[in-house]
């Protein structure tokens, strides 16, 4: 009886290219080139120590500082003749799995503790409130720099306290998105059906506030890098031997006159990566979010 | 003689009001002690303005709201507490239609689970014979079986309704609460949705209560009409008399107010001012200051609803009824 | 024939290449009350707010606009805001966030009263009060200085119209002025935009998807469909004799408050989507006199009379079906 | 109005004390001081006499109420490494950073509003594009790397400007550039979609059809409600004055706030570390409660709702 609108139509499937020119369409060039450049960083991650040429703490004492282009050290050596590619190439690694697994702990975390504080309201509500002040009180990189001090570095604790970083603003949005959705949309109209607690988190709003928490991701993971790195820079994040892009450019300032190579390369990995996760980001919020459909 | 499904007794629903700047919160009443009872298979509709405690009383009459004063009963049974496991177990046999059904609506599944998830939820059908079902509700509410398949907003408004409306049958439930169903709805799609409702439970058999602003389709639903002014009912009586005669001036002003195609404003009765704070209710009956019929008397004691005719009951001082008032 | 007070010829808008609105022809004359009715979707509100360039910029709007004989259509900034406000003033559906909500009442109308008639302190308040209670404001004196949220709805759209009318405006576009409101509240806005016509002798231009608020203040009306005008004339003759299908189709489908408990008579089908209309007559999918002819060719807008328009290759008989002919005959007691 | 500002100061209270508490568990527990300020070599009598000296032999909380209550009277602890107190210490670098961070508050606020306004003015446009994308890069690039970058640029290579320390205001325009570029982006890139945000309202709309003109539409009706949102970052902004220096002093050898926090920190000066801590915590509290302030005067919606 009544017409149906077709409102999405697939295209229909005809063969690699016109696969990437239907890419092509939907996703500009700029965001395009930070997913690349975000897939060779994952990579690179992933096989870090079988790409490397050295060993990070190889010195090669007859080719100290070393410019870039040196026959069988590329991005030259630092000021031990260590090879800058293989500590370039395991300091991504380093930062790249810091700022991961930091992002998912402050994910989970601050999800956990918005939907507790939708959920239970009251008591839990404050508790988050006070938490979050808290937050706001004491710039990140100030209380990292204490505990740090304090504790002492370890990679552990580093992934940890980052953990911490940014956990309020999923913690705001989970907390906003369960409510509004229990308080007459689709998750209050499951309740009336009579499903459970547990059915309506985890099968109805979960999913349904997936899509932003994502999001939140992407602008958390690159402020996690600048973090990490800053700490690094400060000699108070990643120590030695191990080897982060932030100490890399820490340790590479002191030869910003006669060896700039050692701090370029790391910053201009920083650079490129932050701009491309953020570029992605903001792409990813404009296509999940549906007010701008 | 039949007893009711649904009874509800002296409901009072309170809302901490809004903190003013200086003193103690004002509460709100927003459900003022309504008495009501709906018979199996009945219609009885419920209109009102905004803020005149429709919505709030038909979630209290579900319990999903809960009673500040007074009880609610279905079946003979009073209601269970919120969240606990009976209630829950009850959702199965009383259900709601939400307004807005895109909010009403999970996004991210397909319409034919979300039809089925009540059958889910409540083991009522074995899982080999879910799709059966679900295809058969669909069938029944005007939807294509190829449409399961789809999201909520790749269908038109009236197709997401006919979801809602199929979940909320797909239970069997004894009860339905439809809280403005169709005035989201453009004029030609309301016609569609509130035929098959009416053809749903009258088919059903389904106790059906009807919460509208939209004097005119609670008139071609409705059995029974209740006419709710800030948090009271101030009139009940059969729809086919309520708007024809109406008693309370409030209904009366309602019913006037209702623009008819081809028929100007002259003649009619136009109420002055606003509806009162319900935060700040005005002193006797609510409505007098509105009133332009209201005496001294209307200013200081509160009419109580009373039988005014057979079937019908009303709460105004100028209406001859019993002596003695309808509810305890 | 002459002193039309504006003329639309062709009007067209397409939003990201997709075609709303289809060329609309409609003329306001002086003094006038005319009603545009149809479903959400069907280009009511675009007219005119295409007409008044308020659309946002990515709207493509062609054809002709023509206030007192001059073009504002795609005109300069200048030029609209010449006629916005001081010769057509709009308001709007939702009041309440329609007001600007920072800036004080009293503020927001004597800034028209400024702009338009160079009123400013003691002399602009004055204006703005004696406004404010021409609307129905009641203890304007202490209101003025309150901000939007302080007020109910109904009170909000009658500062808006407060506020258009400061700019003594010779056409008054109310866009669903009434929708968002109550029905006691309905009635009473409605009574003030005819008293305030019969006291000004103000032109009106009411969009509404509700025929009977329509009835209520308006002496000619257009209806709309997809884009196009369908059907128009006068209230007395449109809704006496409906001769397009889909406007019978409206008069049907509403609900009668008396009369005996009937199942009513629905529009089968939905409104199309704008991206995607059928071809022939928009409306063909949906009409039960639909032939051949009407599914490829779209018929015109002819017109017969000096109001009466029509496009429509099956109109219904001149003979209405015996159920819309007494429910109709009912509506005009 | 009275109330709010009672429950806000309440919260401010409650937020400053949880600072402290923090600062006085994370420090306390990490390590001994004595251990660390004395040397390994030290004989275990002199361990004893220090710790007596410091009140370091007392029990935790009683260690922790003794600080409480000698904060409360003024005395926020002496510095272990120069004997001196720690407030006077941390006072004195106050003006160094601030000679840094407002002149970089003041750029970001006229770069970057006027920015963002324009970009959003000018939807679609090229220079809206521009606008986004060196907000962008503006604050993705971290300032350590913009520091390096600039000297590398403006001292090393082209030698016009001090690479570090503090003799003449030239020593200061590196710094200041550093610092404020970030937040350039983020205000520029903020105030464009608070603008479009709020030129999509109905308001803006309303004064349009009452024949506003044009900039009286973006600067009467559209920049008022605009503002509500960007005072949040503003504020925020304001309320790092004092704590946002820390990697850009210690790029540039500035004797501010943040290099004594890094030094601090390094010698494990307790008394000092905590007084850095608390001098931040307060400004932030203190700016965030200005900021809320200021939401009920920009907003009148949200004053009849602020006694929630």
């Amino acid at each position: 009886m009544s017409s149906t609108p077709s409102v999405s139509t697939l295209p229909p499937r005809r063969g690699y290219f016109a696969a990437i020119a239907t890419l092509r369409r939907h996703v500009p060039l700029s965001v395009g080139l930070g997913l690349l450049w975000l897939l060779l960083m994952v990579l690179i991650a992933i096989f870090a120590p079988l790409i490397m040429p050295y060993n990070i703490t190889a010195m090669d004492l007859s080719s100290r500082l070393a410019a870039p282009g040196h026959p069988s050290h590329w991005l030259g050596t630092d000021e031990l003749g260590r090879d800058v590619l293989s500590r370039l190439l395991q300091s991504i690694r380093v930062s790249l799995v810091i700022a991961f697994g930091a992002t998912i702990i402050s994910a989970v975390f601050g999800t956990t503790l918005g939907f507790a504080a939708a959920k239970f309201r009251g008591a839990v509500e404050h508790l988050v409130l006070v938490l979050a002040d808290f937050q706001a009180a004491l710039p990140f990189l100030i209380m990292s720099l204490a505990v740090l001090a304090f504790f002492g570095s370890s990679m552990l604790l580093l992934v940890c306290l980052m953990g911490f970083y940014g956990w309020e603003r999923y913690a705001r949005i989970a907390r906003g998105l369960a409510i509004s959705a229990s308080s007459q949309g689709y998750a209050a109209a499951v309740v009336q059906l009579g499903a459970t607690p547990m059915r309506v988190y985890v099968r109805h709003i979960l999913p349904n506030v997936a899509s932003t928490l994502i999001v939140s991701m992407t602008l958390t993971f690159p402020e996690i890098i600048l973090m990490e790195s800053g700490l690094s820079f400060l000699g108070l994040g990643v120590q030695p031997p191990e080897s982060s892009l932030g100490n890399m450019v820490g340790f590479g300032r002191e030869y910003l006159t006669t060896a700039p190579w050692i701090m370029l390369a790391p910053a201009f990995v920083i650079m490129v990566t932050t701009l491309s996760i953020s570029l992605a980001g903001d792409w990813l919020r404009d296509k999940l979010d549906p007010t701008v459909r | 003689m039949t007893a009711p499904i649904l009874e509800a007794t002296n409901l009072v629903r309170v809302y901490p009001g809004r903190r003013r700047l200086i003193g103690k919160a004002a509460p709100v009443r927003a459900v003022a002690g309504v008495t009501l009872r709906v018979m199996p298979g009945e219609v009885l509709g419920i209109v009102g303005e905004s803020g005149s405690g429709k919505s709030t009383l038909g979630r209290m009459l579900l319990g999903i709201d809960p009673a500040d004063g007074g009880e609610v009963r279905f079946d003979g049974n009073p209601m269970p507490r919120l969240g606990t496991s009976e209630w829950r177990a009850l959702r199965a046999r009383m259900q709601l239609v939400y307004q807005d059904p895109l909010a009403a609506l999970d996004r991210r599944l397909t319409i034919a689970r979300q039809i089925g998830e009540p059958l889910e939820i409540h083991n009522i059908v074995p899982r080999e014979h879910q799709q059966a079902r679900i295809d058969e509700l669909m069938d029944a509410v005007g939807l294509r079986k190829d449409q399961g398949d789809r999201y909520p907003h790749e269908l038109s408004g009236g197709q997401r309704q006919r979801v809602v409306i199929a979940r909320a049958l797909a239970s069997r439930p004894k009860l339905l609460v439809c809280d403005e169903p169709v005035s989201a709805l453009d004029v030609s799609i309301q016609a569609q949705v509130v035929n098959m409702l009416r053809d749903l439970q009258e088919r059903n058999r389904i106790a059906m209560v009807f919460i509208s602003h939209d004097l005119k389709v609670v008139r071609n639903i409705a059995d029974r009409v209740a006419v709710m002014y800030l948090g009271r009912i101030v009139e009940e009586a059969s729809s086919d008399v309520v708007f024809k005669a109406p008693q309370h001036p409030y209904t009366k002003a309602l019913v006037s107010s209702v623009p008819v195609p081809g028929k100007t404003l002259e003649g009619r009765m136009i109420l002055q001012g606003e509806p009162p704070n319900p935060a700040n209710p005005p002193s006797g009956c609510v409505f007098h200051p509105r009133c332009p019929f209201a005496f001294d008397l209307c200013r200081t004691t509160v009419p109580t609803l009373r039988h005014t005719g057979p079937d019908r009951t009303a709460a105004c001082h100028l209406v001859p009824g019993d002596a003695e008032p309808v509810a305890a | 024939m002459t002193s039309n007070f504006v003329e639309l010829r062709d009007l067209r808008v397409a939003f990201d290449g997709v075609q709303v609105l289809h060329g609309i022809h409609l003329d306001v004359a002086p003094g006038e009350a005319v009603g545009l009715v149809g479903e959400s979707g069907c280009g009511k509100s675009v007219t005119w707010l295409a007409a008044l360039g308020l659309l946002p910029g990515k709207a493509e709007v062609s054809g002709s606009v023509r206030v007192s004989g001059q073009e504002i259509c795609n005109a300069g900034r200048g030029a609209l805001e010449a006629v916005r406000g001081g010769k057509i003033a709009m308001i709007f559906q939702d009041p309440s966030s329609s007001l600007n909500p920072v800036l004080r009442i009293g503020r927001q109308i004597a800034e028209a009263l400024f702009i338009h008639r160079g009123l400013k302190g003691a002399a602009a308040r004055t204006e703005a009060l004696r406004l404010m209670d021409l609307v129905g404001i009641p203890d304007a004196h202490r209101r003025f200085d309150h901000f939007p949220h302080e007020f109910s709805g109904g009170q909000c759209q009658r500062l808006m119209i407060a506020m258009a009318l400061a700019g003594e405006p010779d056409l008054l576009i109310a866009d669903e002025p009434t929708t968002a409101l109550d029905a006691t509240i309905q009635a009473q806005i409605l009574d003030l935009l005819n008293r305030l016509r019969a006291e000004t002798g103000l032109a009106l231009v009411f969009i509404s998807h509700d025929l009977g608020a329509v009835s209520q203040v308006c002496e000619r009306v257009c209806v709309m469909y997809a884009g196009r005008i369908v059907e128009q004339g006068t209230v007395s003759e449109l809704f006496s004799e409906p001769r397009h299908p889909y406007t019978r189709g409206l008069f049907d489908a509403i609900p009668m408050l008396d009369g005996p408990r009937s199942r009513m008579v629905p529009i089968p089908g939905t409104v199309p989507n704008p991206r995607h209309l059928p071809a022939g007559c928009s409306f063909s999918p949906r009409c039960a006199n639909a032939v051949e002819l009407c599914r490829h060719d779209m018929p015109a807008l002819h017109h017969d009379g000096a109001d009466r328009g029509l496009a429509c290759h099956r109109p219904v008989g001149t003979a209405p079906g015996r159920l819309s002919q007494t429910r109709i005959l009912e509506s005009i007691q | 109005m009275f109330v709010f500002f009672l429950t806000r100061l309440l919260r401010a209270a409650v937020t400053i004390l949880a600072v402290v508490t923090f600062a006085f568990v994370v420090l306390r527990m990490s390590g001994d001081p004595a251990q660390v300020l004395l040397g390994p070599d030290v004989p275990q009598e002199a361990v004893d006499a220090f710790r007596k000296r410091w009140g370091l032999d007392q029990p935790l909380w009683i260690q922790y109420f003794a600080y409480i209550q000698s904060m409360l009277s003024g005395d926020f602890g002496v510095s272990m490494r120069d004997r001196s107190p720690a407030i006077e210490l941390v006072m004195q670098r106050v003006p160094a950073t601030l000679q840094l961070t407002i002149p970089a508050l003041i750029l970001k606020l006229v770069i970057g509003i006027p920015a963002g306004v324009y970009a959003a003015l000018h939807r679609h446009s090229f220079a809206d594009r521009g606008v986004i994308l060196l907000a962008i890069l503006g604050f993705t690039i971290p300032s350590f790397v913009m520091g390096l970058l600039l000297v590398l640029i403006f001292s090393v290579t082209l030698g016009l400007l001090p690479s570090g320390g503090q003799d003449t205001w030239m020593h200061g325009i590196l710094p200041t550039i550093t610092m404020s570029i970030g937040g350039i982006g983020i205000l520029a890139r903020f105030s464009r979609s608070a603008m479009i945000e709020v030129l999509g309202q109905p308001y803006v709309r309303t004064a349009s059809a009452k024949g506003v003109t044009w900039p009286d539409v973006v600067w009467r009706h559209a920049l008022p409600n605009a503002s509500v949102p960007i005072v949040t970052i503003v504020g925020f902004m304001v309320g790092s004055l004092i704590a946002g220096a820390v990697v850009v002093e210690s790029i540039f050898s500035w004797p501010g706030i943040g290099r004594l926090l890094v030094v601090s920190v390094g010698n494990r000066d307790l008394a000092v570390v905590q007084c850095i801590l608390l001098v931040i915590a307060v400004t932030m509290v203190v700016s965030n409660l200005i900021v809320d302030l200021l939401y009920g005067w920009l907003d009148p919606r949200l004053r009849a709702q602020t006694a929630h």
